[in-house]
């Protein structure tokens, strides 16, 4: 059951993939996206990995391809021609793919020290899965966790300033 | 549209912006009626609108031409079909004006009553589809409910519930019927707790002061400049109301307070109109109270020719100034007919008013101007 | 002290359950409304609604043929046809058409009528599928047009 | 095949009662809020379709299915057809983790089951993760309408709903930390425990928690998306029939959803109120009727609001979230967090 849910899973993966990459309408591509996002939340039910699940779903799908379209859909109002997918780049990204296939080999191959070393970490802080993403997060990774709040913060606060508008004259009270 | 013409400078953003022009209306649920309002949006701030008016012209000035004085009134009616009464008093008015017909008290009296009843029902339904489109559903049905009431003593005195054809040259068509003044009455005993019933659900509410305050906010300056009057006037702090201002029918044997607003903005606006149906009541328990005995119509001959002349006749008409220009030749149908109607000046304030506001805020400006298109496009 | 008091109300929603106290009292009151097919509307004799014509006790009509309706309708939809008697000097009816596709229901005929035949009635159910319907002639106008009573 | 589906017998079973129960209930919350907002009206609102338009909504299902589908000329085909179904499928799945009754809560021949259909260790974090789905539904109706009301009202839509989850999920991170666990079963059994329900201690969290849902299901006084009188329909503008109608069922199936989680969270889900007063006269009544009576009054809440409250513009909303609901919700977790180390020293 578990083969079945995960190749029947995995092969819908590679296909939306596919489509969003080949989709001519970005906001299809966007709506490709969030399958593919939704179906890799499947896999890590698979895992027993629920806080994960709905991380992804809140963040991913909920939260960062409805930015997305948000500002595709303001584009598209602009109407800017549809590109097709195959432009100048395809030579940078045939060696980016390649180079994810490459690692993502090697962590097939050699990876089980990574994952031993996950599995002595999930014994120490114990097996609620949430509890124990929580005590990890507060406990030795505090302060990469930090680091990673405050860059985030200075990205909003980096858009913020960017994306206001230069303070142009207000329109004249007649 | 209006003395208001944007400055070249934000002429020049407005084209070179990512403008969105959205056409609100004809058909839209709040321009009340057939309103196109060209709106350039960025974002959903209005940098610019154009009002579009027209979609109701049925010629009405021209039609009356071919009408005898007396038989034009009905189309009257038509104008502002929320105020029928008041509009058919107007030119009524012009009219015995110009014939220089003297109209008997009673008739007098009876005329005011139905006027301001007509007040309270045109007030009434501002407040409802005003209280609509800023969302509050259930004032509008409530409005509805007091207008039915006003409506019925219409129709029981005058026949018809909309256009009412209310009053003839030299007076009203019949005499009150029995139980009027009970009904009228009875009316008024409500109206009063049914307003507090509205200011509950309104004035104080937190959304609707948030939705209100400080919204198409106009100086009393430049409302007099654009040419506002009625309420959307007032509002703004002027005090000035053609029934103390130049008293016609019996206004001048009655007393009520002019409301005035201290901001200009849609807060003071609702206000001043709420207050103004509290003073319609009161001058309606005045004219109850003080009806006098007599004749409801002065003798008119059956075709009428007034001598040849011109005459403007205005009254404060539920939403403002409303005039009538009335040339005559002689003949039984009138030369030309002017008609100064409110609803037309106040619209030019709509550039004023919206201007720097957002999407939501043009239905309340629209709203809170209490237009009719049958009166602006005539 | 003033604008505490403003505060601690805004945090208590005063001001949002004033109106939700109108208008949970107001779900407990009966509702106005009328089930039109139902119930109806009670009409004041006064309405202008469907035009009749009078006949008196013998069934002959009490027009006399004096032309004053058709004077007076702003709308021109009234036409009486007449011929001149010639023994009795008198105007008699040999045809009455009111054209209701044009009527604004404003009454003048009814109020100049010298014999009151022309009457505009409080009957108010005047839809018809067929426009032709609307030009009544002096039968329809004696009888009443038929009539559709909407049940439910 | 069908031998991978046998140990599933029971959830099968539920999934097929539960879809069954929420559309009817679905179809009646309609009829309800009709009648509801008609009686505060002084209206009556239907009453020719049965007793008292008791059948309207089935007339009124039967009028969507025999409407003409009209896909508009230039609109976006893929996106107009998929649009109502992703608005539709979120808003009827997060249904099978919500707690309708107690882990024992029916004995059919011998066997006791639960009132659920999954107790899922994340419950919350999944309906939270679920509901944030259906904006795509949204969006995407909005964009592939291509006319400029239905875009207006997806970009407002949009921006509410996502930053109404914010403090929507904070609100009730104070009941996750009292109860210490993100499962619904857990958080109502923790109520059970701790003797009164989290709506006492954690009333602030319930009120931000409820005005979020007000705001996440596009009603009254946050009807923004689809208000009327400025955007004509908003996102839905241009669907029509069927397509229209799943929105429709989407956005009171999020009613409900929120009505359900707000009742497991803060008001007991399937317990009894005053169970020492009530217990010896009415522990016959199932749990799910107790769950049902909560839901129902803060549906009715849901009415009432739109009966009575006149709507808030899009700025006054967004300042509204970011000024008032944000902070009051994080101060609400330090309180929390604050009382509960002083209480466990």
């Amino acid at each position: 059951m578990e083969a079945l849910i995960f190749w029947s899973l995995s092969g819908l993966i590679v296909l939306f993939a596919l489509l969003v990459v080949s989709a001519r309408n970005p906001v299809h591509s966007a709506i490709f996206l969030v399958g593919t996002l939704l179906l890799m939340a499947g896999l890590y039910i698979l895992l027993d990995a629920e806080f994960i699940v709905g991380v992804q779903v809140i963040v991913y799908v909920g939260g960062i391809t409805v930015l997305y379209l948000f500002v595709i859909s303001l584009i598209v109002l602009k109407r800017i021609p549809l590109e097709s997918t195959l432009n100048r780049q395809w030579p940078a990204a045939v060696i980016a793919g390649l180079a994810v296939m490459v690692e993502v080999a090697f962590f097939l191959l050699k990876g089980d020290l990574f994952f031993q070393a996950f599995e002595k970490k999930k014994m120490i802080y114990g097996t609620g899965e949430t509890a124990a993403i929580g005590r990890a997060l507060y406990g030795p990774y505090v302060f990469p966790f930090e680091i990673a709040t405050v860059l985030l913060l200075l990205a909003i606060i980096g858009a913020v300033l960017m994306s206001r508008k230069p303070e142009r004259e207000q329109t004249p009270e007649p | 549209m209006s003395d208001t013409a944007p400055t070249p400078a934000s002429t020049a953003a407005i084209l070179n912006e990512d403008v969105m022009v959205l056409n609100m209306g004809p058909q839209h649920p709040s321009t009340h009626g057939v309103l196109r309002v060209i709106l350039k949006l960025d974002g959903e701030k209005i940098m610019d609108l154009d009002c579009d008016i027209g979609y109701l012209h049925r010629g009405i000035e021209k039609i009356v031409e071919h009408r005898t004085y007396t038989g034009a009134a009905p189309y009257m009616d038509r104008l502002d079909y929320i105020a029928a009464v008041s509009n058919n008093l107007a030119y009524i008015g012009a009219v015995e004006k110009l014939a220089g017909i003297q109209v008997p008290p009673k008739a007098q009296y009876v005329r005011v009553i139905l006027t301001e009843l007509t007040r309270i029902a045109s007030h009434l339904l501002w407040l409802g589809t005003h209280a609509m489109d800023i969302g509050a559903l259930t004032v509008f049905l409530y409005c509805f409910r007091e207008r039915e009431d006003v409506l019925n003593i219409l129709e029981m005195t005058t026949g018809a519930r909309l256009t009412t054809n209310a009053f003839r040259v030299g007076g009203l068509a019949a005499d009150i019927p029995d139980g009027f003044a009970a009904k009228t009455r009875a009316f008024c005993d409500i109206i009063g707790g049914r307003i507090k019933e509205y200011e509950g659900l309104l004035s104080a509410n937190r959304i609707w002061l948030a939705r209100t305050r400080g919204i198409g906010a106009i100086p009393a300056d430049d409302a007099i400049a654009i040419g506002l009057s009625g309420p959307s006037l007032r509002g703004s702090g002027v005090k000035w109301d053609l029934r103390k201002a130049s008293p016609y029918e019996a206004y001048d044997r009655f007393e009520f307070d002019i409301p005035v607003g201290a901001n200009g903005d849609t807060y003071d606006r609702y206000q001043v109109r709420l207050e103004e149906m509290r003073q319609s009541r009161r001058i309606i328990l005045q004219a109850l109270d003080g009806m006098p005995e007599g004749d409801f119509r002065a003798k008119v001959p059956r075709v009428l020719k007034p001598p040849p002349g011109e005459v403007y006749h205005s009254i404060e008409a539920p939403k403002g100034e409303l005039g009538f220009y009335l040339v005559s030749d002689g003949s039984a149908n009138p030369y030309r007919v002017r008609i100064k109607g409110p609803s037309f000046f106040n619209l030019q304030a709509m550039r004023r008013l919206c201007v720097g506001h957002f999407v939501a805020d043009v239905v309340a400006i629209i709203g809170t101007l209490d237009i009719v298109l049958g009166e602006i496009d005539r | 002290m003033a604008s505490v008091a403003q505060l601690v109300r805004k945090i208590l929603f005063v001001d949002l359950l004033q109106g939700l106290a109108i208008t949970i009292r107001e779900m407990f009151t009966p509702a106005v409304t009328e089930q039109y097919p139902r119930q109806r509307s009670h009409v004041y004799e006064r309405f202008r609604g469907e035009p009749r014509m009078g006949v008196d006790a013998d069934g002959r009509t009490l027009c006399i043929a004096c032309n004053l309706c058709a004077q007076v309708c702003p709308e021109h939809c009234i036409t009486v046809q007449r011929e001149k008697n010639p023994e009795t000097k008198k105007f008699e009816l040999t045809g009455y058409v009111f054209d209701m596709r044009r009527c604004m229901f404003c009454g003048f005929c009814e109020e100049i009528c010298p014999t009151h035949c022309i009457q505009l009635t409080p009957d108010y159910e005047l839809a018809r599928y067929d426009v032709r319907e609307f030009v009544l002639e002096l039968p329809a106008l004696e009888r009443g047009m038929d009539k559709t009573h909407y049940r439910k | 095949m069908l031998e991978l589906f046998k140990p599933y017998t029971e959830e099968l079973v539920k999934i097929v009662i539960l879809l069954a129960l929420v559309s009817l209930a679905i179809a009646y919350l309609t009829w309800l809020e009709r009648k509801v907002i008609g009686h505060i009206q002084s209206r009556l609102g239907p009453m020719r379709v049965g007793w008292h338009g008791l059948l309207q909504p089935i007339a009124d299902g039967i009028k969507f299915i025999l409407k003409e589908d009209i896909i508009p000329a230039k609109a976006d085909r893929f996106g107009f057809v998929l649009a109502p179904l992703l608005a539709f499928i979120p808003a009827f799945i997060v249904f099978a983790l919500i707690p309708f009754d107690g882990p024992q809560a029916f004995t059919v021949g011998g066997q006791t089951y639960s009132g659920y259909v999954a107790d899922v260790n994340i419950a919350l974090l999944f309906v939270m993760a679920i509901t944030s789905i259906c904006v795509l539904g949204l969006i995407v109706g909005g964009w592939a309408s291509n006319s400029k009301y239905p875009l207006l009202g997806a970009l407002r839509s949009v921006a509410q709903l996502v930053s109404y989850e914010i403090p929507m999920a904070l609100s009730v991170m104070g009941v996750v930390m009292m109860a210490g666990s993100l499962s619904l079963v857990q958080i109502v059994l923790a109520q059970e425990r701790l003797g009164w329900w989290f709506f006492l201690p954690q009333l602030v969290g319930f009120v931000i928690y409820f005005i979020c849902g007000v705001a996440e299901t596009n009603r009254n006084p946050f009807d923004l998306p689809e208000a009327e009188a400025e955007l004509v329909g908003g996102y839905h503008t241009e669907y029509s029939g069927f397509r229209f109608a799943l929105f429709f069922l989407a956005e009171y199936a999020n009613m409900i959803t929120i009505s359900a989680v707000a009742a497991t969270l803060f008001l007991g889900g399937w317990l009894m109120p005053f169970p020492s007063l009530f217990a010896p006269y009415l522990s016959w009544v199932p749990g799910i009727v107790w769950f049902s009576l909560k839901v129902f009054a803060l549906l009715f809440l849901y009415l009432w609001f739109r009966g009575t409250f006149p709507r808030y513009r899009f700025d006054q909303l967004m300042g509204i979230m970011w000024k008032i609901l944000l902070p009051v919700a994080i101060a609400n977790i330090l309180v929390t967090a604050g009382v509960m180390l002083y209480l466990n020293r």
